[in-house]
C-alpha cells in the first residue's frame, strides 16, 4: 500500500463548545494515491474543511479534539494523529503545504511576501537568508508573478486577490511538499481569476508530481481538476469514487441531489432545478441512522434507525446508502443525473 | 452486512415540517440579559452596585449625624459602635461623610453619562446623517479636540468656574462627549450602508423611520457599553479633582477629598484612608465588571 | 441604444453614469455610460466580475444612488426626478432583494415586522388584516405563520433569503431587482431560492433584473443577459444566444472560464485564460476598457471607445471587431 | 506617507494653538484679578503691577504679546514669587518628573504587554484569570487609592521601602509602581484583546501551515501584528501617566512638575499655571503626534499607501 501518500482511517473530530460537543467529522475513511488529485465536496458545515485541517493538524485543541482511535497515515509510515507537536512542525510545510480560501486574509499584512515564502525554506531546508530569498523569487516566477525580483520585497496589500492566491501557492509549494491541500482555493475569486489559478494548479501538479486534496463545493471545479471525489454529508463520507463514477454513475441520493441542484451552462433547454429540501442537521446532536434521511426523498424506516454500511460498487467506488442493500426496493436514478453518459 | 428485516424497507411518510425552528425565540435584549445573568463577575458588579446605591440613599440616615456638624469632643475616633467608620479631625462622622461622597460620585457619574450620551449622540448623529461638508468640518473639530489633554482642560475650567458639583459636571461634559460622538458617527456610517437599511429605503421609509427603527436600535448596544465605561470615568475624574483640591468644596465630602484628607493622617489614623479608598474601589470595580459583562453580552460579534 | 422603447418596456436605462468622488481628485467610475431596457415580464440578467459596476447599476436604478448622468425611465418616468406621491408609488412598484442573508434583515426586528414594514410605510393594512397578510406571505415563500414572531438570527441563510423575498413582495411590486440573491448560499439551497423566484414570476407576472456573477445560474433564470466589464456594458443578447454565440472577447473568455460539472467535457475543453487583473475603475484604460486583457486587441482599441451596437437581431456588442 | 506625517503635524500645531488660545481666554475670565489676594497692595502699586504685566492693554494686544512670548518659550515669572521664572521652575522640576514618567511607562509597557500576551496565549485558563484580575484591579483602583495604600502598608507598616520622598533608587520604587499600575492594566487588557484578535486571523494559520514552531508563530506573526494597535494608545498612556503624576508626586512628595503644578493651583499662581499648562499640553500633543506617525511608519499598509490614509 506504499502507493498511497495518505490513508485516512475512521477520522473523528469534535469541538467542545459551551452548548455541548459538536461532532464535526464522524468517522471519515479515504485514501489518496501518489500524484492524484482528490476532491472533497459537500455543503458548508459537512466537515470537509475540518477534515483537511485535521490532516494538517491545524485544529486548535481545545476546543477541538481529534479522537485517538482515528489514524491518518502519511506516506505509509507516519501516523499524523500520534505525532508530537515538534514532529508535526517538521512535517508541515516541508512534506505537506496548504492553501486557504481567502487570499485577502491569509497573508501576514506586515511582512514582506518574500520573507513569508522564505520562512518555511529557512526552517525546513536550512537555507541562508540570501538563498531563501533567491528561492522565493524563483517560486514567485514559477507561480506566474511578473517582475518577481521587484515584487519579492512588497507587502500583501500591494497585490490583487488573484496575485495573493498565487503567493499562497508559492508558500505552500516552496519546499516541494508531497501533498498539497487546497481549501476552497478559488471560492473568493472571480471566474476569470479562478480559471488562472486552476490552470496554475494543474500545471504545477504536472511539474511537481504533488498529490492534491481539493476542498470545494463547486462541482465544476471538481470536474476540472480532480481524478477522484469524496462526497461528504454531516461529517461522514456518503460516496467516493473516480470523477467518472461520481458524475456518470452516482449511487447516493445526496450526490444525486447535488448534481440536480446546479444549472449547467451548456444546457440549452431550461431544465428544472431540483433543490435538496430542508437544511443539514445540527452536529451537536447527530441524528440516529442516516444523517441524510430527513432530507432524502427515498428515506425508508431503516434509514432512521441504523447507519448504512459501505457498499462497494467497483474497486474504487463505494457509497453508504440503504438503497444499495440487496433487500431494498429498486429506485431509478433520476434521469437528469449523469444522463447522457453510459455509466 | 447488517441484517435487516424486509419490513424496514418501507418508505417513511414525511410528516415533519422541514422549516421548523427548534430554538426558543429570544429578542436581542432578552438574549443579552440571559448572557449577562450567566456572567458571575458582572452579576457581582451589579449586586454590589445595587447595594452601594441603596447604602448611598439610606446610609446617612442610619446614623444620627450629618456630614458637616463638627464635634470637638469626638475628634479622630477610631471606628466603633457609635461611629462605624470613625470620625475626622473635626469630629465629623466618617460613615455619613463616606455615603455622602458615594452619593456625589454616583450623581456625577450618572449625570456625566447622560450628558455625554446626549451631546455625543447628537453630534455624532448629525455629523453622520448630513455627511459631506458638514461631516468634514465637524470631524476636523473633533480631531482637534481629541488631541487636547482633557484633564488639563478640566483643571483650567475648574479654576475659572470655581469648585463645586456644577462646575465638575460642566467641565466633564465639555470634554467627555468626544469619544461618544466618534463612536456614534462610526456606527451610524456603517449601519447606513447595511443592506437592511437599504431595504427600508427601497420600501420608501422616511428618514425618521430609518433612524428610529433601524439605526438607533442597532447602535444602542454599543452605545450602552460605552456609557457603562463613561460612568466610572466621570467618577474617577471627580475624585481626582477633589483629591488635588479642585473638586467638591468642604464641608461637603467627596470620596476623592476624603482619600486626600486620609493620606495626610494615615500614619496615625489609617481608617480615614482605608474606608473611603475601599468604598471607592468597590464602585469602580463593580462598574468595570458590569461594563465588561455588558460588552460580552451586547457585542453583536459574539452572537451566534 | 440597446432597445427601441415601446409599451412593453417597463424599464429603460439611458446613458447611465454613476461616479463616486473618493476625494483628492480621484473619481471612481463605477458605471460609465450604460444603456439597456427591460420588457415587462422578462428576466434580464446582469453579469460581470466583482467591481464591474453591476450592483451599482442596480442601486442607481432603484434610486438608492443618484445618477451622475443619464436617466432611468420606469414606466416612462424618470426615476431620479420623482417626488411626493409619485416617489411613493415608485417605491411600491420597484423592490430589491439583497445579497447577504445576514445583513439584509434587521436583527432587532421580528420576521413579522420585517415583512410588514412595507405595509406599514404605505399604510396598506393594519391590525388583523396586516397579520393575515404577513402569514400569507410567509407561506408563499415556504415558511409558516409561527415564524412571524421570531428573529432573523434563528433562521438559516436560505430561510433568511426567503424572508427577504417576502418583504419585497409585501407591497406587490411589478419589478424586482435581485442583487446577487444566491451567491452567499450553498448550492442545494440556491436552487430553492431560484425556483421560488421563478414560481413567483409565473404567478404574479413580475419582471426581474437579476444581478449575479454566476453565469450558469443567470443563464438558467434569465431571458436576456447583459455582460458588464469595468463599468461598461459590453454585450447584450438572449440567454441561449449569448452562450451559443458570444461575440465580445470578454464574454467569450468569461464563458470559457466557467468549469462545467462534467469531467468528460472538461478534459477536452480549450480554455481562454485572460492575463492579469481587472484594472482599477478609478483609472480605467482609454478607449475600450477590456483592451489591456483582450487577446484580440488592436492598436485602435486604445483610441476609440466602442459603442453598444446591434450586430445581429437582438444581439448587441460593444467591440471594434464588429464595427464595419 | 509624507502627506500623512504632514497632516498629523498640521493637526498638532492647530491643536496647540487652540489650547494656547483657550488657556488665554480662560485665564482672562478668572474670577477677580490676580492681585485680589494680596490686600497689602495699594491701588497705585497694583496699577504699576498691572502695567508691568501689560494687563491694562486691550485684550487682543495682550493676546498678541502672549502668543509672541510663548513662541519664544518665554513663560514669564511667577505671580506669587516674582523672582522665580516659570522656565526656571520647569528646568528644576521637569527632569524629576521625566525620570518618574519614564520608569512608569517602561514598566507599564513591558509588564502590561507581557501580561496581555500571557493571558491571551492561555485564553480561559489560570494565567488568563490572574492577568485579568490584576488588570481589573489596576483599572478600578487609581493612583490616588493605590498610592496611599502602598505607602501605608509597604512603607509605614512593613517598612520594606521608604514611604515617601525621591532620593536613592529604593525611594523610586513605590512611586513608579503606583504611577505605572493603571496604565499597565490598560495595556494588559488591550494587548490581550488584540492578541486574541490576531490569533484567530487566517495568516496565523498560514504561518502554522508552513511548519514554523509555536514560538516563531507567536513572536513573528502574532505579537508583531498585535502590537500595532497598541502603538496608537501609547500617546494616550503617556497622557494618563502625566496626569497621574500630579497625584503620585503629591502622595510621595516627589519634587516634580506635577507637585508644583498642584501647588500653583492651590495658590492661584496664574502665570505659573498658564506656563505649565502649555508646557504639559505641548508635550502631550507632541507625544500623541509622534505615536500616530510611528504607527504609520510601522504599518506598511499606511506607510506604502499613496498619499496617506
Amino acid at each position: 500500500m506504499s502507493n498511497n501518500i495518505l490513508e485516512v482511517k475512521d477520522l473523528k473530530v469534535s469541538f467542545h463548545t459551551y452548548a455541548g460537543e459538536v461532532h464535526a467529522v464522524r468517522g471519515v475513511t479515504f485514501n489518496l494515491k501518489k500524484g492524484e488529485a482528490l476532491a472533497i465536496v459537500g455543503e458548508s458545515g459537512c466537515g470537509k474543511s475540518v477534515t483537511s485541517q485535521a490532516i494538517m493538524r491545524l485544529i486548535a485543541t481545545p476546543p477541538g479534539e481529534i479522537k485517538s482511535t482515528s489514524s491518518i497515515l502519511f506516506d505509509g509510515k507516519t501516523d499524523i494523529v500520534k505525532l508530537s507537536d515538534k514532529e508535526m512542525e517538521n512535517l508541515r510545510g516541508s512534506e505537506m503545504g496548504m492553501i486557504f480560501q481567502d487570499p485577502m486574509t491569509s497573508l501576514n499584512p506586515t511582512m514582506k511576501i518574500g520573507k513569508q515564502i522564505a520562512e518555511g525554506l529557512i526552517k525546513h531546508q536550512g537555507l541562508s537568508k540570501q538563498a531563501a530569498r533567491e528561492r522565493a523569487i524563483e517560486m514567485l516566477r514559477l507561480v506566474g508573478i511578473p517582475n518577481p525580483e521587484g515584487r519579492v520585497d512588497q507587502y500583501p496589500h500591494q497585490f490583487s486577490g488573484g496575485m495573493r492566491q498565487r503567493v499562497m501557492i508559492a508558500i505552500a509549494l516552496a519546499c516541494n511538499p508531497k501533498l498539497l491541500i487546497a481549501d476552497e482555493p478559488t471560492t473568493a475569486l472571480d471566474v476569470t481569476i479562478q480559471a488562472q489559478i486552476l490552470d496554475l494548479m494543474r500545471d504545477l501538479q504536472e511539474k511537481t508530481g504533488a498529490s492534491i486534496i481539493l476542498i470545494t463545493h463547486d462541482l465544476g471545479v471538481v470536474a476540472d481538476l480532480a481524478q477522484r471525489v469524496v462526497v461528504m454529508y454531516a461529517g461522514k463520507v456518503v460516496e467516493q469514487g473516480s470523477v467518472d463514477d461520481i458524475f456518470y454513475n452516482p449511487q447516493h441520493p445526496y450526490t444525486w441531489g447535488l448534481m440536480r441542484s446546479v444549472p449547467r451552462l451548456d444546457n440549452d433547454e431550461k431544465q428544472e432545478l431540483i433543490p435538496i429540501e430542508g437544511t443539514p442537521p445540527d452536529l451537536i446532536a447527530p441524528p440516529k441512522g442516516c444523517a441524510f434521511a430527513a432530507r432524502c426523498p427515498y428515506a425508508m424506516e431503516v434509514c432512521l434507525e441504523a447507519d448504512p454500511d459501505i457498499t462497494k460498487i467497483n474497486s474504487g467506488h463505494s457509497a453508504s446508502c440503504w438503497l444499495l442493500h440487496p433487500n431494498a426496493p429498486k429506485v431509478e436514478r433520476p434521469v437528469e443525473v449523469g444522463g447522457h453518459h453510459n455509466g | 452486512m447488517q441484517t435487516v428485516t424486509q419490513d424496514k424497507f418501507k418508505p417513511v411518510v414525511k410528516t415533519g415540517n422541514n422549516e421548523r425552528v427548534v430554538r426558543q425565540s429570544l429578542s436581542y435584549w432578552a438574549d443579552a440579559w440571559r448572557r449577562l445573568k450567566k456572567n458571575k463577575l458582572a452579576m457581582f458588579g451589579l449586586i454590589v452596585l445595587a447595594a452601594l446605591t441603596i447604602l448611598a440613599l439610606i446610609g446617612p440616615f442610619l446614623q444620627p449625624y450629618d456630614y458637616q456638624t463638627q464635634d470637638y469632643a469626638a475628634r479622630n475616633f477610631a471606628p466603633s459602635g457609635s461611629h462605624w467608620f470613625g470620625t475626622d479631625d473635626l469630629g465629623r462622622d466618617q460613615w455619613v461623610r463616606v455615603w455622602w461622597g458615594v452619593r456625589i460620585s454616583l450623581f456625577i457619574g450618572i449625570i456625566a453619562a447622560v450628558l455625554d450620551f446626549t451631546i455625543g449622540v447628537l453630534y455624532g448623529g448629525i455629523s453622520a446623517y448630513f455627511g459631506g461638508r458638514v461631516d468634514d468640518i465637524m470631524q476636523r473639530i473633533i480631531e482637534i479636540i481629541y488631541g487636547l489633554p482633557f484633564m488639563i482642560i478640566v483643571i483650567l475650567l475648574m479654576m475659572v468656574m470655581g469648585p463645586g458639583i456644577f462646575s465638575i459636571i460642566i467641565a466633564l461634559a465639555a470634554t467627555g462627549w468626544v469619544g461618544m460622538a466618534r463612536l456614534v458617527r462610526g456606527q451610524m456610517l456603517s449601519l447606513k450602508e447595511q443592506e437592511y437599511v437599504l431595504a427600508a429605503r427601497t420600501l420608501g421609509a422616511s428618514s425618521w423611520r430609518i433612524i428610529l427603527r433601524h439605526l438607533v436600535p442597532n447602535a444602542l448596544g454599543i452605545i450602552i457599553i460605552n456609557v457603562t465605561f463613561t460612568v466610572p470615568g466621570a467618577i474617577f475624574a471627580e475624585s481626582f479633582l477633589s483629591f488635588i483640591g479642585l473638586g467638591i468644596k468642604p464641608p461637603m465630602a467627596s470620596l476623592g477629598s476624603l482619600v486626600s484628607d486620609g493620606v495626610a493622617v494615615m500614619r496615625n489614623f489609617p481608617w480615614r484612608l482605608l474606608c473611603p479608598s475601599i468604598v471607592f474601589s468597590l464602585i469602580m470595580l463593580s462598574f468595570n465588571l458590569l461594563g465588561d459583562g455588558l460588552r460580552d453580552a451586547l457585542d453583536p460579534r459574539l452572537r451566534k | 441604444m440597446a432597445n427601441i422603447p415601446n409599451a412593453d418596456t417597463i424599464l429603460e436605462v439611458k446613458n447611465l453614469k454613476k461616479y463616486f468622488d473618493l476625494g483628492r481628485g480621484a473619481i471612481l467610475k463605477a458605471v460609465d455610460n450604460v444603456s439597456f431596457s427591460i420588457k415587462r415580464g422578462e428576466t434580464f440578467g446582469l453579469v460581470g466580475e466583482s467591481g464591474c459596476g453591476k450592483s451599482t447599476t442596480g442601486r442607481t436604478i432603484i434610486n438608492l444612488y443618484n445618477a451622475t448622468e443619464g436617466e432611468v425611465l420606469f414606466n416612462g418616468k424618470n426615476v431620479h426626478k420623482l417626488q411626493g406621491r409619485d416617489l411613493k408609488q415608485f417605491n411600491r412598484k420597484m423592490q430589491m432583494i439583497f445579497q447577504d442573508p445576514y445583513a439584509s434583515l434587521n436583527p432587532r426586528m421580528t420576521v413579522g415586522d420585517i415583512i410588514g414594514e412595507g405595509i406599514d410605510i404605505h399604510n396598506l393594512m393594519s391590525g388583523r388584516q396586516r397579520q393575515e397578510r404577513i402569514y400569507e406571505l410567509l407561506e408563499t415563500v415556504g415558511l409558516n405563520s409561527e415564524h412571524a414572531s421570531r428573529f432573523p438570527h434563528e433562521f438559516s441563510g436560505g430561510q433568511r433569503q426567503r424572508i427577504g423575498i417576502a418583504r419585497s413582495l409585501a407591497i406587490e411590486p411589478e419589478f424586482i431587482i435581485a442583487d446577487e440573491p444566491i451567491s452567499a448560499l450553498d448550492v442545494s439551497i440556491q436552487a430553492q431560492v431560484v425556483n421560488l423566484m421563478k414560481r413567483l414570476q409565473d404567478e404574479r407576472g413580475l419582471t426581474y433584473l437579476f444581478i449575479a456573477h454566476d453565469l450558469a445560474m443567470v443563464k438558467h433564470i434569465s431571458d436576456r443577459i447583459g455582460v458588464m466589464y469595468l463599468g461598461a456594458l459590453v454585450e447584450v443578447a438572449e440567454a441561449n444566444e449569448l452562450y451559443r454565440k458570444p461575440m465580445h472577447p470578454y464574454t467569450e473568455a468569461l464563458l470559457s472560464a466557467i468549469p462545467i460539472p462534467d469531467p468528460e467535457i472538461e478534459r477536452t475543453r480549450e480554455r481562454i485564460i485572460l492575463e492579469g487583473d481587472v484594472p482599477s475603475p478609478v483609472n480605467p484604460p482609454s478607449g475600450c476598457r477590456f483592451r489591456t486583457r483582450c487577446p484580440k486587441a488592436m492598436p485602435e482599441c486604445a483610441n476609440v471607445t466602442p459603442e453598444l451596437k446591434e450586430v445581429e437581431p437582438n444581439h448587441f456588442v460593444a467591440c471594434l471587431l464588429y464595427n464595419n | 506617507m509624507l502627506r500623512f506625517i504632514l497632516r498629523r503635524l498640521i493637526y498638532g500645531i492647530i491643536t496647540l494653538w487652540v489650547l494656547i488660545t483657550l488657556t488665554f481666554i480662560l485665564m482672562h475670565n478668572l474670577p477677580g484679578d490676580p492681585f485680589a489676594n494680596s490686600q497689602k497692595l495699594s491701588p497705585e502699586a497694583k496699577a504699576t503691577l498691572m502695567k508691568t504685566y501689560g494687563l491694562d492693554q486691550p485684550i487682543w494686544v495682550q493676546y498678541g504679546s502672549y502668543l509672541k512670548k510663548i513662541a519664544t518659550f518665554d513663560f514669564g515669572v511667577s505671580f506669587n514669587y516674582p523672582t522665580r521664572s516659570v522656565n526656571d521652575v520647569l528646568k528644576q522640576t521637569f527632569p524629576t518628573s521625566a525620570e518618574l514618567g519614564m520608569y512608569a511607562i517602561i514598566i507599564a509597557v513591558i509588564i502590561g504587554l507581557t501580561l496581555g500576551i500571557v493571558a491571551a496565549l492561555n485564553h480561559n485558563k489560570g494565567w488568563d484569570y490572574v492577568a485579568m484580575l490584576t488588570a481589573i484591579i489596576g483599572v478600578s483602583a487609581p493612583a490616588f487609592v493605590i498610592g496611599p495604600l502602598l505607602s501605608y502598608f509597604i512603607g509605614v507598616k512593613l517598612g520594606w521601602l521608604p514611604p515617601a520622598l525621591w532620593k536613592s533608587p529604593e525611594y523610586k520604587i513605590l512611586p513608579t509602581i503606583t504611577l505605572a499600575f493603571g496604565t499597565l492594566a490598560t495595556m494588559a487588557r488591550m494587548m490581550r484583546t488584540s492578541m486574541l484578535d490576531v490569533v484567530s486571523q487566517d495568516y496565523v494559520k498560514t504561518a502554522k501551515s508552513k511548519g514554523l514552531s509555536r514560538f516563531a508563530v507567536v513572536v513573528k506573526h502574532t505579537i508583531r501584528n498585535a502590537m500595532l494597535p497598541i502603538i496608537t494608545i501609547l500617546g494616550v498612556a503617556l497622557v494618563n501617566i502625566t496626569t497621574g503624576a500630579f497625584v503620585v508626586e503629591q502622595i510621595f512628595a516627589v519634587p516634580g512638575m506635577g507637585k508644583f503644578f498642584v501647588q500653583s493651583i492651590s495658590t492661584n499662581d496664574y502665570t505659573m499655571i498658564m506656563g505649565m499648562t502649555i508646557f504639559y499640553a505641548a508635550l502631550l500633543i507632541v507625544a500623541i503626534m509622534v505615536t500616530d506617525v510611528m504607527y504609520g511608519v510601522v504599518d506598511p499598509r499606511i506607510r506604502l499607501a499613496k498619499g496617506g490614509k
